[in-house]
């Protein structure tokens, strides 16, 4: 828990608010659920409401109220400007190029922004079985701007990937619960550290030796407005 | 046309064949797929873009041999115990993978749809999925450029779920869509379970219309996509989702589970009440 | 966003382009039509499934260097008679063909929406289209088939007619959908005209919607079907049909004409008048 | 004109007439403009109402109660048990096999079923230029049955097609202004004369050498209920 100066806020919400920050009110972006969802609906509730939000259930244009718990929640369809079905979905949309950002998560990301997200250990005899890579290996090549949204530890920012399901070519940006790594000569490297974080914390907390920018930044804290949105979002996904 | 549901899971279904649930999140025949439990199917090839609760207790009932899949786990909540139990140790029996990627798995119904052995697709490249699944090239006659080809699904038999029927047997269903009507088309045999039999089908927005003579049988059940929901008729019981995370991380408790609201039920009405029954005794 | 049909024109269609009016008899993008000829533009190569009337208006003008099509007939009538003095007698010039199935069109637009560079189709199998067109084969890399791939279609410009938009520029079209989403979708620039302004799109049955951020400009144009219809708003102008089948036949009738009803009005407006003025003098 | 006994009948008339008589109550028939919609529309209306009509503007199941004057007439959609896009009609429904019989025309046939109604005449420079194959290719190999309605005679039944557009492979009946042709041992034989027509004015009108089956069948007229329905459908096609 950190604060604003008047109100404390979690990790996930200043991840939440670092990556909403990044959108902006023309981007068309490809949403999954949970961080992802809560960035994307926060952004449309601050400043760009008029980012389109597409979930790959084939919600075009979805303006929920209540952040949805999965990505075909009912409330996507009643609210999105359009409905279509996933083979379309994956056909004439998002390989259609017309989706500037995605998100991805994953449970490893390597330093060229790869990720895996199918399994712990030897594919065959996996050590654990990941639920595999779903949109992201065509999200990962189909969008302009990937957004990686993934807690840091050694154990999830690794050295080497136990399996590639994406590739990383147009990660764009990593939110951390500790900071902002963006490629800069071919590799991720931390730009930006959240308030209460220091670099030593996030390169402890990489599994590489991460480069560093020469020009650091600190986060802005997410704002007033920005908590206040977020937590009405929260509260009723809740309800 | 309109039969109970035993008697089209018996009639339709045999060992051995692949056969995909399909409802993307939403209208999942999870009341079909218990049919196929109390029937004691076996070594079925199952296909599903995103296997979930439904596919974790046949999986776990052992029903299956073969999983094709892009996207297995308990939505918003975490692992399916049952897959990885069954990936991890071969418990009940092993379970072969064929992984695909979801722009994959809906290429592949598709085409299978279209009557076409194969679809076509900007993707599979790069990573370690192509090495891991079944994926082919074809090159473009025009470009020379190379594209990912999926081999068609054509299931043996294809079950999804549905918000009404006519009497003849004429099906509707709508808002999210997912991959049904390509399941239902691409299929050589097909169940369609319903909320609600009307007497006429009102057209709808976002409807997708399945006329009655693309379908073997479709049958009446009342709640049958539960824990996913039916637009217009019941809302997701996210509750479930997360319940069912510790019932199915350990062996015994999800084969007692399975046993109680499963094999010792004998249609959707005796599942629901036992379920009511439960969550009244605790 | 919404603008003038006669500055969407100028501002997104040149000479030279590639562009396509479609519409499968419903819907049909005339008024948008009568602009292209209005504005004089040339050298285009115009792809429509279906040419007719207005295919024939352009083509009879000049306005044409080649078309791509799988049908072009005055339907239920017969010729279209300045199609076939361009084909057989280069009048008013050359016209290059390029000629395909129906099922090859549907899918060189389905595959341009999906930026697929080809379409694959059971089809041009036999018979002399084959050689006389642009098509290649692909081989099935699991079942060793061969299939048909026609190139995808991705126009310069895309031109379709819709029954609503609303003020932000998303698009609603209803009934008949023919391959109008696949061409918005498949083109470089787009241009929709509507029926109507709507202040919010209500979901429709067989709805079919493109938000505004996939078009480049609407244009509000009431009556812009005519002779097509639009559902809901007015029926297909069956007589004007029969009517082409006289006025078409001549060069110096159909330039008449064309100059009356189109050259010598300045829009839609004008032209529906200009065509009442007539019906009421005969 | 004939009569069948008390009412006056058209060759037309006929034609559809003995092409509605080959549909059933289970057949789901791909219809063309013209006679082919008669025809269809005829045997929902007598013997086969539960005969589902497919048009290539994507309606299956059209129950319309005037005659449609094209393909893609209003009341097709509004009656319709589902209307479908263009590419999914030919994707999903033609190519997927679902479509039992399909009606085709055309300016030539030849003696093995293929079509021509692309050009009469060099493809280069021809004579004259016809509409084009449509949707013709892929029905004429993507259904189980084709019918071919056409009216005979030395221009339209030819010795060799300037064009082949389609193939006769799966060409079961062709019903002409003067009687049925079925395939036997290879090509079109006439197996069947209307009444007031001839075997000779059948191979008089045919510019091949027309084979003649061992036994020959009258067609049955159109009976009073036949005709009944059939202008009913005319006269609201005109209204």
């Amino acid at each position: 828990m950190t604060t604003n100066g008047d109100r404390p806020y979690t990790a996930d919400e200043m991840m939440a608010v670092e990556a909403a920050r990044r959108l902006d009110d023309t981007t068309v972006c490809f949403v999954g659920i949970g961080l992802p969802s809560l960035a994307a609906n926060l952004a449309r509730r601050t400043h760009a409401p008029g980012c389109t939000l597409i979930y790959e259930s084939g919600t075009i244009g979805a303006k929920p109220v209540r952040l949805p718990l999965s990505i075909g929640d009912g409330e996507l369809a009643e609210t999105a400007d359009a409905v279509v079905s996933v083979p379309e979905m994956f056909a004439y949309w998002l390989q259609g190029r017309r989706i500037d950002v995605g998100f991805l998560g994953a449970a490893q990301i390597d330093r060229y922004g790869n990720l895996n997200s199918t399994v712990i250990g030897d594919y065959e005899h996996p050590t654990v079985r990941l639920p595999g890579g779903g949109g992201a290996p065509e999200i990962a090549l189909g969008v302009d701007d990937v957004f990686v949204m993934l807690r840091q530890s050694p154990r999830t920012f690794v050295e080497q990937l136990d399996f590639t399901t994406s590739l990383g070519d147009n990660v764009r940006v990593v939110v951390t619960d500790l900071g902002i790594l963006e490629p800069r000569h071919g590799e991720l490297t931390l730009v930006a550290v959240h308030p209460g974080s220091t670099v030593e914390q996030a390169r402890a907390a990489t599994g590489w030796d991460l480069q560093v920018a020469d020009e650091m930044r600190e986060t802005v804290p997410p704002t007033d407005e920005e908590l206040a949105a977020l937590r009405a979002l929260e509260t009723k996904g809740r309800s | 046309m309109i039969v109970p549901l035993r008697d089209a899971v018996s009639e339709l279904v045999r060992d051995g064949d692949v056969v995909a649930l399909e409802g993307f999140t939403h209208l999942i025949p999870s009341a079909a797929g218990h049919e196929l439990v109390r029937q004691g199917r076996k070594d079925l090839t199952l296909i599903r873009m995103t296997p979930d609760v439904i596919y974790d207790q046949l999986i776990g009932m052992g029903c299956a041999r073969k999983l094709v899949f892009s996207w297995g786990g308990n939505p918003g909540v975490g692992s399916l115990h049952r897959l990885r139990d069954a990936v991890e140790n071969g418990w009940p029996r092993p379970l072969e993978l064929e992984e695909h990627s979801h722009a994959g798995m809906a290429a592949a119904y598709a085409a299978g749809a279209a009557n076409l052995p194969f679809g076509v697709l900007r993707g599979y490249r790069g990573g370690d999925l192509p090495s891991r699944t079944r994926v082919g090239v074809v090159v473009c006659p025009f470009t020379g450029e190379a594209l990912a080809a999926v081999p068609a699904h054509r299931p043996d038999v294809g079950i999804v779920h549905a918000q009404q029927a006519d009497r003849h047997g004429n099906v509707q269903l709508w808002g999210i869509a997912g991959v049904q009507k390509e399941t239902v088309l691409a299929s050589k045999r097909s169940i369609v379970t319903v909320e609600e039999i009307v007497d006429e089908l009102e057209p709808r927005p976002n409807g997708v219309v399945l006329p009655s003579w693309t379908i073997s049988a479709v049958a009446h059940v009342r709640g049958g996509a539960h824990p996913s929901y039916a637009a217009g008729y019941y809302d997701r019981d996210n509750e479930f989702y997360v319940a069912w995370d510790p019932v199915s991380r350990d062996r015994g408790t999800f084969l007692a589970w399975m046993k109680r609201h499963v094999l010792d039920t004998a249609d959707v009405e005796e599942y629901r009440a036992s379920l009511a029954e439960e969550a009244t005794a605790a």
